[in-house]
């Protein structure tokens, strides 16, 4: 069930350039199940700034969860200031997260993460590997000093690392990688043009997708966040990034 | 809660708060929040005779105190409306207000007609200044002689009373009220969003792809506010206020100005929370100021010079 | 710092950012803080033919993100600023645009001709927008025909360029905008503020004495960028952007939008220093963005679909 | 001179209903001398809210200053949250205080405070003694739960206390105590109701006032302060309160 819930700033650290790792504390984790929903923040006290923040969760855990963010505006740059004890308004768990149950235990699973869409990849590695999946890991950045979860995503099986920079791993981007893997399935989540890219590239059989969107009310009122389905794209059925997403199979809609 | 309780045409109102157009659908996504029966109406999302898919991604951008919204009316068309949502919402036993907006003369009419019918719809709200559509829309709204001719039509095939809802990107808000009060309005609901925009630093481009986008929250409090107090002292037919409400205290503010009721947009989008919240705490607020009945607040900053009791926060 | 220079009509300003009239009197009290020949140029309050009180106290009152006055043109007059503020000012070698404004044509046109003959007025900023006055200011503004012939009368006599001070509270701002272009403006600046209220809870009246006051800040920004969007696209003359300015970034965001120079009115009271903070900032800015002088953004937003180089903060 | 400087919150406590006193150490204590001027505060780190808050200086130590507010909106609010160690962005010393030396040594002064008018007295007290002026303080307060500054206005003289409820004191306003006084000089800060009553009861042959007024600038730019001269009370003449004041001789200024 969604909840709104202050939590509590458990830890808050910064793992590379500009990015952080903020665990939380609250009842609400308890809500926690998918690899791939989202959670959405208010990151100030009054109007400033007004709207919640959708990030992902990272991992969850025992009345306990994580996101990873990257500071970037008003929003995360008050996220990263917040010191333990602190308390932080989560609402969530929000949207259709990715469908663990559609790897059989034996299969092999890509995880695609590019930039800030490697954190949902922590948990659904996590779940996956506890499934008996085989995870293989492929995370692109712009550059070395980007680079975070490389060990994270390793607890859980092998990791590739692309830099656009070419200053850590394979120079260029994920889809480098991808023409050297096999696998049953892929899940991504990333910059759009990468989603595109594994969508067209037709690297595995099955391919979800996390989609990312300019957000007001995260629980799909205010239709902010709708796209054309790939079935009908110049007409008017839609599908909510925020409640019918943010994970689509690819295919879907239209990105 | 008798302190609490309004009415105005067509509705009775157990309280006068309720969510605004647009900002909280059909009411599906927040009856998980909470029971839908406890707000004193709802303002369902705009409906077009077809459905509307609306504009291109992205479509809300946040500026200080507000965000920017171009959604361009999308919606699943009056059958749609008609034969689902309302029928739907009737569980809740709670007075509807039908947002109904077109890009012709006709258009309106045929969503008016119909959706009159609707056995839980109590009221029109007619929308004539929907600033993120190119044809009809804020045309309407900012001419007095189409918002007058429009009002007439609409009331002509409603069987319910008609709101007019007021765009505040005018000159002279007071020649429009006045207008759709000489064309048969019941009542005024106001302000729709003020026009805005902004700029992508990374690109150079309008954030949203429709580059216009309406304007709403805190920050078009101030202007809500003026324009209520100018409108309430003009016209004699009721006025919904809305437009950065956040809190029980501004409600009080809204009623202050002149109006009677009002009604809650984007602030529904931080807080799904914030209209129970606010019916909740308005009793006490009322307390505070010593008034036995919220409609005594309406037009009071205008009305007499008689000074509230001291309010403390 | 040539990256930061601009020609306008009557102006070189060494960088586009200056004080705006009545955020910042005549200078004296900033020249506490900084040397004002940093500034691009300087703003002065608005200059009326005889001394004026302005309107009584409650003049402020803050708002979400943004804050309302109603000073009422508060100023010494003409005499004493020809003869005392301006010859100050002198030491400062910064171009000056004087603000002029009045309750009838005639008032202006005295102004108009008098502040152009001093030798530090490098230009003249008509205000036929100041919502708080009872006669002249605001009415000029919203009146096409009225726009255009006081712009015509002030012309014939001013001795400098001069530029036309639009206000936000209209319909069509664009027509506002030829219209004044026709008579013969130089120059627009925009925007000035929007007209509000807001109610003291306490009372139930007003905050500020005048009721109504004219809101300024952060809040009003996506509305400024939106207006200078479109009357950028339809006049040949230069624009000077105003409205919520409180960074580099913004100054970038009023350039893309289409304005040639911007100025910072709310901010100069919440921080002191921000005008030379924000021109410190610029060239940081423009380099992140790929561009060498900063007159290239001006319009961008609308001129080319070009986009910019990567911009991240 | 005036300066901007973000200070160090040292200490911040609760000391009445709704009253705080907060401790500032910064290189700006260094600037302020005389008794009465105030510093403009900025509350929040964005524009929520947007101005400063015009708080007077209740004491000025090495290198520290001290001042108290009342909890009332949103900017005090956020000044009560302040903990040591978090920062404060203060612009002063603004404006004219009490003239100190206008009172000889071995003459009286009494100091009137209303509510969180009450602050500046502490300083003036304490300049005052030092000189070698007889102090006696009278504070009014609504009620005896909202009074502060009792004993430390006692360290430099006698201190009379008025509640308007009766609840602890004198039962009125501070005028009724007045009445039963004498002294050289009146230097009062409170409520403009009680500014009128002082300066019509005629209590002393000297008389100063500080006055309160919505502010914008606070540094005298902008006119939100202004107020008519006793001399032209219709005309054209103006005092800004918060850079000619917001301390006036009685009878300099309407109020
Ligand atoms: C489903 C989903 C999951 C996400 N998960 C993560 C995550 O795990 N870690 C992470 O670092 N980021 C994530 N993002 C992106 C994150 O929401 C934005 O970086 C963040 O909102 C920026 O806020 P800001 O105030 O720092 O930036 P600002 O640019 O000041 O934000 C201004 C406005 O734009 C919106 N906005 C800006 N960038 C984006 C964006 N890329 N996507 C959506 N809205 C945006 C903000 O929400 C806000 O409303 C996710 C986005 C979505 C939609
Ligand atoms: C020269 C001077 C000295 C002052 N010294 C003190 C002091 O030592 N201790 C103290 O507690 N208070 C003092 N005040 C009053 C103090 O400024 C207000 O209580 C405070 O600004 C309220 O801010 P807020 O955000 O909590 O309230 P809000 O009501 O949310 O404030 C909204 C706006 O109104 C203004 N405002 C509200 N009340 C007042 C007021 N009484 N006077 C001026 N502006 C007001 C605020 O500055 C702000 O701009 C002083 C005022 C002045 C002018
Ligand atoms: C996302 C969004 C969608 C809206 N859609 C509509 C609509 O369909 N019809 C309408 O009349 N108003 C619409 N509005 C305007 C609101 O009903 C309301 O008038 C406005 O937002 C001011 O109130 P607020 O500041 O509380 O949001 C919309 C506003 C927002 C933010
Ligand atoms: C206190 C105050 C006084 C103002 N006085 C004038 C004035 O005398 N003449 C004028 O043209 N504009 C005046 N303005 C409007 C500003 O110049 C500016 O157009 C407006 O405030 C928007 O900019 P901002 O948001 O940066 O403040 C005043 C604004 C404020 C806040
Ligand atoms: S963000 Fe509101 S519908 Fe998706
Ligand atoms: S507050 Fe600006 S002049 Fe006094």
């Amino acid at each position: 069930m969604i909840k709104q819930e202050i939590c509590k700033v458990v830890s808050n650290r910064q793992i590379a350039d500009n990015i952080f790792e903020l665990v939380l504390s609250g009842g609400i984790s308890a809500e926690m199940g998918q690899p791939g929903q989202f959670v959405h923040v208010k990151t100030g006290g009054g109007f400033d700034p007004l709207l919640r923040r959708p990030i992902s969760i990272a991992s969850i855990n025992e009345g306990t969860f994580t996101i990873l963010f990257r500071w970037q505006g008003r929003g995360t740059a008050l996220l990263a200031e917040k010191i333990p004890g602190m308390s932080v308004d989560v609402l969530g768990p929000l949207g259709n997260g990715f469908p663990v149950l559609e790897t059989k235990p034996g299969e092999t699973a890509i995880l695609v993460g590019g930039g800030v869409g490697v954190p949902p990849m922590y948990e659904l590695a996590k779940q996956l590997v506890k499934n008996g999946v085989k995870v293989i890991s492929v995370i692109g950045f712009q550059s070395a000093k980007d680079i975070f979860y490389e060990q994270e995503l390793g607890e859980f099986g092998e990791v590739y690392v692309a830099t656009v920079d070419g200053s850590y791993g394979q120079k260029g981007f994920v889809t480098a990688i991808l023409n050297d893997l096999e696998a049953d399935i892929i899940y991504a989540c990333g910059p759009t043009p990468m989603l595109r890219a594994i969508e067209n590239g037709n690297y595995a059989a099955k391919t979800y997708l996390s989609l990312e969107e300019r957000m007001g009310c995260g629980i799909g009122a205010c239709f902010a966040c709708v796209c054309h389905t790939k079935a009908d794209p110049k007409g008017f059925s839609y599908k909510k990034v925020c409640s019918d997403g943010p994970v689509f199979k690819a295919g879907e809609v239209v990105i | 809660m008798s302190a609490l309780s309004i009415e105005l045409p067509g509705l009775k109102l157990k309280n006068p708060v309720m969510p605004a157009s647009g900002c909280f659908g059909f009411g599906r996504e927040f009856s998980q929040f909470y029971d839908l029966s406890l707000l004193g109406a709802i303002m369902i999302k705009a409906t077009t005779p077809e459905p509307r898919f609306g504009n291109p991604t992205p479509r809300v951008a946040e500026t200080p105190g507000g965000m920017l919204n171009a959604i361009g009316l999308q919606n699943p068309g009056l059958k749609k409306v008609f034969n689902e949502e309302l029928p739907w919402l009737d569980q809740f036993n709670v007075p509807i207000i039908a947002n109904i907006a077109g890009s012709t003369e006709n258009d309106y009419v045929t969503v008016a007609e119909q959706l009159s019918k609707a056995p839980n719809v109590s009221a029109l709200e007619l929308n004539i200044s929907c600033p993120n559509v190119k044809t009809g829309g804020i045309a309407f709204g900012t001419d007095p002689e189409m918002a007058k001719g429009l009002t007439k039509k609409v009331k002509e095939v409603s069987e319910v009373p008609v709101y007019v809802k007021l765009s505040p990107n005018v000159t002279d808000i007071v020649s429009i009220a006045k207008a759709v009060e000489n064309g048969g309005a019941d009542g005024l609901t106001m302000i729709n969003t003020l026009l805005g925009m902004r700029l992508d630093l990374a690109t150079g481009q309008p954030i949203l792809a429709n580059k216009t986008g309406g304007l709403s929250g805190p920050s078009v409090k101030p202007v809500a506010i003026r324009m209520i107090y100018e409108v309430s002292q003009q016209v004699s037919i009721p006025i919904i206020g809305m437009g950065g409400i956040q809190s029980a205290e501004d409600v009080v503010e809204f009623f202050l100005a002149g109006a009677s009721a009002t009604a809650v947009g984007t602030q529904n989008f931080v807080d799904p929370f914030i209209c129970p919240k606010i019916i909740q705490e308005l009793p006490e607020v009322l307390a505070k100021l010593g008034v036995d009945h919220i409609s005594e607040l309406t037009g009071r900053s205008w009305k007499k010079n008689e000074r509230l009791a001291y309010y403390r926060p």
